[in-house]
């Protein structure tokens, strides 16, 4: 299997560890990935706050550089993700709009056509493509004991994506109790982050982190699981903060879902980005699995 | 009729339970739409023979619509599905022939949906005046030479004819 | 022979709106039930809930909709469009509000427009965007106040080396950019 | 020998003269258009003046075609073939040119739309030429008649014929009569207890000597048609002997199996393997489910068989088919709850305390599984608030875009019985009250009078996830309170899901057994929806209550009532006329291909494989025409809807468009073939 | 035959654009050409007997008896002579396919004379043409002008050219077809004017093969399945032509376990050949999904006009495509005219 992959802008930097996971886990799974080269920035949601033009002939660039050999392009961001895709939509729905951006395509000796690429996120692709059989089989360090709460934000299942169920997604649950893991069945799991309003106006968006955080504590998890960079960062970096504002005393690791994957695969924490999270995760997962065999298998 | 405009000439087949009375309801509702359409009341879309339409087409129709109940809401069951099937094959064959997509429109319109068939006849009528006048029977007209080279032929015999008397 | 067209009494801001938003056409068909203002993260900080702003776009009222935070407020979770009973995309609806409150000058200078401006300079000058310059120069101009409060958190994610103080720059800026350029003057046309 | 065609352009008052110069329209088929030998245009064609003109031009002149250029020939179609008829014209031999609704009423423009009259006017005279004298054909109708579904629209269709004195087969598929009616507490707006005035009913249904009752017994095939129905039923093994057994109900106690109801009792309750869904049922004769019964499930057991006094109890007993014939059938198969699961923003199955309208009807009933205590899912404690959503399903573009109709009223009942029984405040999450029958609004305003709290907004999810200390271990309800404009969380302790009214899942399979359509939500298509609600497009098929489409319990009665007087009226008659629009196949032609065969959904094309040609079962056709644009050999004629007719129609309606060219005879004399 | 030998008639037969087989069929007639003989004088055969034009020319109106007129119309000339044999006779029959309904020659009206031209006298492997010479209807010569016929960009059939009064179906006309014709023509049996002399059926009413209710799932080409040999061809998903076909081959193709192509047109009564098999076969897939539909037309009747059309195209509705006009001749003009 070969896939084009789309890191996005936060995997660079602030969420390193979701690429060092993502790759790692992929590679050990064996599953190629390409990295769309040249790619530029999504404009996560600004772009569209200002001009829908410019917004999407800016996400169109990236589909137009995929190359002849791929047709499916993975996002593990969720903002990434969902303009990816709403792009690839608005233009094969939106002919005028697609008129428009063919010209401003043109601009840069670029063109795309709608629905030559598909947009998948990296859930989806190790749900569906790779699948529970291959996963199980590559099981190395079982989950057993540790309770998580996967958290899957707003969009990567939002609006209508198609592969999970919008008000209460489950693969990422089912993934995990493939992994032995135990999971939390809380009822915040597609709840918002706080999104940018963290960077705007902080006792909204501290509000609407409390209200997560809170939630996965009452139901006793160990650690929360993410899969978009913004998500994480809201929770894991601003925890701190939030614990200040609202006087309570969370400390819930917040890691990236393919981090833990890759423990249950064996991969050594290490090579997991483990240790760049604010609220450590790497005590709770030691303490709650077998520390000796974690990263058995590199 | 306006002078320079080209005003689409277009026969509908309508179905006589839903299409047929979405016109109706149409008509009720007062619900205005483009006049260039000329229903053809059949019982069913599944009575529209592909002759139906290239009969049309070479009288000088411009386009045709057929229209009929939803699929799976047929009047006479599941006829309407032949229908579709039988559209999927006339479209084949008249993209062989040249004629243009959207010059044979098949609709679905229930008794209730008066708004909607009167938008599908807007909509044809859009598509059909953009695609221009169709006129097929100008298409296997022969241009002027046919006519002076028949009369050569006889001059050339007459001629002939005079030399060997 | 003249077209038979419905005339057009919706007011003003409504053609606006519907003509700035992807399947906006949806709008007309709000049922006032509130499941997006009810569905709404931040809809309790909200000058006017999502249902009352498609209300008051009906109604044409234009400056109290594009001067109010409510789109602002707006996360893009997406619970109201997926949880609208009549299909109305309301986060597009946000969207486009946030762009005609921008190019009426309606917006305030500071908060969201000013995050979303910084953000797509950086996206212009490099090609990526990077947290820390998105962060500090935001904050820097138009919330100092908070980038001393913010200083410690930064401070712990640079410790972590989750801060990259430069972006990474792509190869073809210039075709960005071009791109860029021909697009907005592409929407400028309309 | 050409046609004399007389042409009426009906003026319709202002309706079509408005839009349409009606005169021009008659003045120019007069003197264009061939073979018309009268043209005239009058006020009111409909009028009885305007009939007798059309007879007194048959008459005088001698006319042997009509065309009428007015409204729709749905409306007045009858009218003029009549009047041709009585003239002594074949009434086929009139074509009825719909210039009001497709046109006056549709254009704006006068000269576009008089242009179109003209078209359409020229195909129908050019149709007419070609049509046909047919003659309609009559059929005797079978006294008897089926009602499938013993709700209550099908028992008071059932109860209407049979005490009218004809014979009635009832099929239900339960193994009681008594639908959904039974299932409820109380009846609104009156607040009648369910029970009481339904058990009469299927007494009576029971009891009735013109009442043939077959319960746990599904249709299994239609055949035949209107006046003449034969239908297959199969009845399911009961395992009980149904006349071996006196209902005493023994076995039913000494069953050692119990296992949840989740039909009768809607998952509230217990029933045992052998059962009688309730106690009131009818018949009162159980049956083994087989699913549970330990005898099927191991081969051990058999108490019942032991038990039972008069060894009624039959394990060997098999499905059987049962054949009857039927003159009319009336569908009453009645509704089905939306699965409040496919919204899991409200919790239902997850959060404990989420209840669906059907679950508290068995909570709330005297006879349900917590003998009418409104308690939590614990058994034990009774709510402080109850909060009742609204449009679950309904008026969503993502389940149900329709109203559910019975809904507002149904909380209403529901919210009264709450406040009756318990000391809960109860709220109402609405998106528009909708009371709009007789004493439902002032139920509506009994209400307010006893403190229910009514909040306008759609609930957006119901959830456990409690933000401050007031709402720990409740069940919050989150909206936006629109008429404040506001979002409020609500923290109640029981939330009744007011789910939609949905068809039978197997209502279009039903459906097309009996060969009468769904609309797409899969309500049965009524004939007309306003004039003719009870009728469907296929002759001699009714429906009845909610299988059309949501109803409350009056108007399923009315209108079962209904369909109960027009098949009375079909039965009195005696006669029923099929219209003589039919195919029939040119034996000659027929090459027996056998395309044709399987296109017909009414099976009324038979292979004679001995002559190797196929044959049309007049009585079976119904007149689509899709066989006879099948036919490769064009050996099949569709009568009244010929290729002669429609290939003249179409070229009527071009008569502007078509001028021949480059056909042979024209041309052939104008140019020279040098002569000797 | 005897008694007929007394008024011998007179036969003309005329072929224009066509192949030659159908003359070939007559001749298939065998011995049976003596009785001809003995029946009728031929008084004009280009294709057996030297004969010239100005003889015809000469002739009085109505004074051949029979003519068979084979081909179709495509040159001034052709047309010429249809007219003048219509003069001629008193009976013209439109003799085989070509002249019937266009058959084979009929398909060039999917283009125009420019482009059968470009294909004719270019394209072809074993042109050399580097001058792009053309044929041309006038040339000057130091002599004077010389004609050619003028090639027309639509071929017609003989009735789309001059009235004909009987038509005899086939590709060629089976030459038991021709004998029982012209046995009618001598007994004076003929059928109403502007009739077919055929039977009122179709193929599969010769064809030997069991027939079941049709349902199909898949189109094939023939050289993707060896068909059964008892049962119908077009269950097995074969485009056998043979239910829209007027019967008279014999069924002989499906005899050789090949479908029907059709060479024997439509059936009595049936106007479009193609419109009548193109609706039964749509009928009859096996498919309520419309781009399952569209799926199995496109895969399994790749080139539609050829199959429905492959004889028929020029006496079709339509006759020609429209793509042909637009880019050829004069009359592309009379398309673009706005009313």
């Amino acid at each position: 299997m070969k896939y084009a992959y789309y890191p996005g802008c936060s995997l660079e930097a602030g969420s390193a560890a979701y690429d060092k996971s993502v790759r790692a886990v992929l590679e050990q799974l064996g599953v190629e990935l390409d990295e769309l080269d040249d790619w530029n920035c999504c404009g996560a949601t600004e772009y569209f706050s200002q001009n829908e033009l410019v917004a999407t002939s800016v996400i169109a660039r990236n589909l137009a550089l995929v190359d002849g050999e791929h047709d499916q392009l993975v996002a593990p961001c969720a903002a990434c993700f969902l303009n990816l895709k709403k792009t690839d939509k608005l233009l094969s729905e939106q002919p005028v709009m697609k008129g428009k951006v063919d010209e401003a395509l043109a601009a840069g000796g670029l063109s795309y056509r709608p629905g030559r690429v598909r947009v998948r996120h990296l859930l989806d692709m190790l749900y569906t493509d790779i699948g529970q059989e291959a996963i199980r089989a590559k099981v190395v360090q079982p989950l057993n004991g540790l309770r998580v709460a996967p958290y899957y934000g707003c969009q990567i299942v939002r609006p209508l994506n198609g592969f999970d169920n919008p008000e209460y997604p489950m693969k990422m649950d089912e993934m995990f109790e493939w992994l032995g893991a135990e999971v939390v069945d809380y009822p915040v799991k597609a709840h918002c982050c706080g999104g940018h309003m963290t960077q705007i106006s902080e006792p909204e968006a501290f509000e609407l982190i409390r209200r997560l955080l809170q939630s996965a504590d009452e139901y006793q998890a160990d650690v929360i699981l993410c899969m978009c960079p913004m998500c994480q960062l809201n929770l894991d970096a601003y925890q701190g903060r939030v614990n200040g504002h609202f006087g309570t005393s969370f400390k819930l690791p917040i890691v990236f879902f393919t981090q833990l994957l890759g423990v249950a695969l064996g991969i050594e924490m290490k090579k997991l980005g483990f240790g760049k999270e604010l609220v450590s995760a790497e005590p709770v997962i030691r303490s709650k699995l077998d520390g000796s065999s974690v990263g058995a298998a590199t | 009729m306006s002078d320079q405009k080209f005003e689409p000439k277009i026969v509908g087949f309508l179905c006589n339970w839903c299409s047929y009375r979405a016109a109706d309801l149409a008509g009720s509702a007062r619900i205005m739409h483009a006049p260039n359409v000329r229903i053809i009341r059949v019982m069913c879309s599944g009575r529209v023979d592909p002759s139906f339409v290239l009969k049309a087409l070479s009288m000088g129709a411009d386009g045709v619509m057929i229209a009929g109940c939803h699929p799976g809401e047929c009047h006479y069951l599941e006829q309407n599905y032949k229908a579709m099937r039988r559209f999927g094959m006339l479209q084949h064959t008249l993209r062989g022939l040249g004629v243009e997509d959207k010059r044979v429109q098949l609709v679905w319109a229930s008794a209730a949906e008066g708004q909607r068939l009167a938008d599908a006849i807007d909509q044809l009528v859009a598509d059909v005046r953009e695609l221009g006048p169709l006129q097929w029977a100008g298409n296997w007209e022969e241009n002027g030479e046919r006519l002076q080279a028949l009369e050569d032929i006889v001059k050339e015999h007459e001629e002939a004819m005079e030399v060997t008397a | 022979m003249v077209a038979d067209t419905p005339s057009d009494n919706r007011s003003k801001f409504l053609r606006d709106v519907i003509a700035d938003t992807p399947e906006g056409e949806r709008i007309v068909h709000c049922l006032q039930c509130g499941s997006c203002g009810g569905s709404c993260p931040n809809g309790a900080e909200m000058n006017y809930t999502p249902r009352a702003v498609i209300a008051m776009i009906a109604a044409d009222r234009r400056e109290e909709v594009l001067t109010s935070n409510t789109m602002w407020q707006c996360v893009s979770c997406y619970f109201c469009t997926s949880r609208c009973p009549q299909d109305i995309p309301i986060t597009e609806i946000m969207y486009a509000l946030k762009r005609m409150s921008i190019r009426e000058g309606k917006a305030r200078k500071t908060d969201a427009p000013a995050l979303a401006k910084t953000f797509t300079d950086l996206v212009e000058k490099y090609g990526r965007s990077f947290e820390f310059g998105i962060a500090s120069r935001y904050l820097l101009f138009n919330r100092p106040m908070s980038m001393l409060k913010s200083s410690g958190m930064g401070m712990s994610m640079f410790a972590k080396g989750r801060l990259a103080l430069t972006p990474t720059r792509i190869r073809q800026v210039k075709q960005l950019r071009a791109i860029i350029n021909k697009a907005r003057e592409l929407s400028q046309h309309d | 020998m050409a046609e004399k065609v007389g042409v009426y352009v009906c003026h319709c008052g202002s309706n079509i003269a408005g839009k349409v110069d009606v005169e021009d329209v008659a003045k120019w088929a007069g003197e264009k258009v061939k073979d018309v030998a009268v043209s005239r245009d009058y006020k009111f064609m409909c009028s009885s003046l305007g009939q007798k003109l059309v007879e007194d031009d048959i008459r005088e002149q001698g006319l042997t075609r009509v065309v009428v250029a007015a409204c729709s020939p749905h409306l007045h179609e009858k009218t003029f073939r009549r009047a041709c008829s009585n003239a002594g014209l074949n009434p086929y031999l009139m074509e009825m040119t719909n210039i009001r609704e497709h046109c006056s009423w549709v254009h704006k423009d006068r000269a576009a739309a008089t242009e179109k009259a003209r078209s359409l006017v020229s195909a129908s005279i050019e149709r007419v030429k070609f049509q046909e004298p047919l003659e309609p054909m009559f059929v005797d109708v079978n006294r008897a008649t089926l009602v499938i579904g013993g709700g209550i629209a099908g028992l008071q269709a059932t109860l209407e014929l049979a005490d009218a004195g004809y014979p009635v087969y009832l099929v239900e598929r339960q193994p009681s009569i008594g639908g959904h009616m039974a299932q409820f507490d109380k009846t609104f707006p009156t607040l009648d207890c369910s029970a009481c005035i339904l058990t009469p009913k299927m007494s009576e249904v029971g009891q009735h000597e013109n009442v043939t009752l077959l319960t746990y017994a599904e249709l299994e095939e239609v055949s035949g048609s209107v006046g003449n129905f034969k239908v297959r039923i199969r009845q399911k093994a009961r395992h009980v002997v149904f006349d071996d057994c006196t209902g005493c109900g023994i076995c039913v106690e000494k069953c050692p199996r119990k296992v949840l109801d989740t039909e009768f009792e809607a998952g509230m309750g217990n029933r045992k393997a052998i059962y009688m869904p309730f106690p009131q049922a009818v018949p009162r004769v159980p049956v083994i489910d087989t699913e549970s019964c330990i005898w099927f499930e191991r081969q051990k057991c058999r108490a019942c068989e032991k038990l039972c006094p008069t060894n009624a109890i039959d394990f060997d007993q098999e499905d059987e088919m049962i054949e009857i014939e039927v003159g009319n059938i009336i569908m009453a198969t009645g509704w089905d709850a939306f699965d409040t699961r496919k919204i899991p923003q409200y919790g239902y199955g997850r959060l404990a305390n989420v209840y669906t309208s059907l679950e508290f009807e068995r909570l709330c009933n005297a006879a349900g599984p917590t003998n009418g205590k409104i308690v939590l899912r614990d058994g034990k404690t009774e709510p402080k608030s109850v909060a009742i959503v609204h449009c679950v399903g309904s008026r969503d573009e993502r389940h149900n875009p329709y109203c559910s109709g019975i809904c507002c009223m149904a909380s209403l009942k529901l919210g009264h019985l709450v406040l009756e029984k318990t000391d809960a405040e109860v709220y109402s999450f609405y998106i528009d009250m909708r009371t709009n029958q007789k004493n439902y609004e002032e139920f509506y305003q009994r209400l307010l009078g006893e403190g229910m709290r009514f909040v306008r907004g759609k609930v957006a999810e119901v959830t456990d996830a409690a933000r401050k200390p007031s709402e720990q271990g409740k069940l919050i309800v989150q909206c936006e309170d629109t008429l404040v404009g506001r979002q409020q969380r609500f923290p109640v302790d029981m939330v009744i899901l007011m789910g939609a009214i949905e068809p039978q899942v197997d209502a279009r399979e039903m459906g097309l057994k009996c060969g009468i359509s769904c609309s797409m939500e899969g309500w049965y298509t009524e004939r007309h929806p306003k004039l003719d609600p009870v009728a469907t497009m296929t002759d001699g098929i009714f429906v009845a209550g909610a299988c059309q489409g949501p109803k409350d319990i009056p108007a399923s009665v009315a209108q079962g009532a209904a369909a109960a007087a027009r098949v009375a009226g079909m039965i009195t008659k005696g006669k029923v006329m099929i219209e003589p629009i039919v195919a029939s196949i040119d034996e000659e032609g027929c090459s027996g291909c056998r395309i044709c065969n399987n296109l017909c959904p009414y099976n009324a094309i038979e292979y004679d494989a001995e002559a190797k040609v196929s044959r049309v079962i007049t009585a079976l056709c119904k007149g689509c025409g899709t066989c006879v644009s099948a036919c490769p050999a064009g050996a099949i004629r569709g009568a009244h809807f010929s290729d002669r007719q429609i290939f003249a129609e179409i070229q009527g309606a071009l008569w502007d468009a078509w001028q021949p060219r480059g056909g042979a005879s024209e041309e052939a004399e104008a140019v020279p073939v040098s002569a000797p | 035959m005897s008694e007929t030998a007394v008024t011998k008639g007179k036969l003309a037969i005329y072929w224009a654009a066509s192949c030659g087989g159908c003359e070939i069929s007559l001749l298939g007639i065998d011995t049976k050409i003596l009785d001809v003989a003995e029946a009728f004088d031929v008084v004009f055969c280009p294709c057996i007997a030297d004969g010239k034009v100005r003889d015809m020319e000469k002739m009085q109106d109505g004074e051949i008896d029979v003519c068979l007129f084979n081909g179709g119309i495509r040159t001034s000339e052709q047309e010429y002579m249809a007219r003048l044999m219509r003069k001629k006779s008193k009976v013209l029959i439109a003799f085989g396919s070509c002249a019937s309904e266009g058959c084979i020659p009929g398909l060039g009206n999917l283009h125009n004379r420019d482009a059968i031209f470009e294909d004719s006298y270019q394209e072809t492997a074993s042109t050399d043409n580097p001058d792009r010479v053309r044929p041309q209807a006038a040339t000057r010569v130091d002599e004077g002008t010389l004609h050619l016929p003028v090639f027309y960009d639509t071929l017609k059939t003989l009735d789309q050219t001059v009235p004909v009064d009987y038509y005899l179906p086939g590709c060629p006309p089976e030459s038991p077809r021709i004998w029982e014709a012209i046995e009618a023509i001598v007994a004076g049996k003929l059928p109403p004017a502007g009739s077919v002399i055929g039977e009122h059926t179709t193929v599969c009413d010769s064809c030997p093969r069991t027939r079941d209710e049709k349902k199909i799932k898949a189109f094939k080409r023939t050289w993707e399945v060896i068909p059964d040999e008892e049962t119908c061809l077009l269950e097995q998903g074969l485009v056998c032509c043979g239910p829209a076909t007027r019967a008279g081959c014999g069924a002989l193709c499906p005899a050789v376990n090949s479908p029907c192509i059709g060479c024997y047109g439509p059936n009595e009564g049936v106007e479009d050949y193609g419109a009548r098999l193109m609706s039964a076969l749509a009928s009859v897939i096996d498919s309520e999904d419309p781009e399952e539909i569209d799926q199995i037309i496109e895969q399994g009747i790749p080139d539609p006009v050829g199959t429905f059309y492959r004889f028929s195209l020029a006496a079709s509705y339509l006759r020609r495509s429209k793509q042909a006009v637009a880019d050829g001749n004069g009359s592309s003009a009379a398309a673009a005219d706005v009313r």
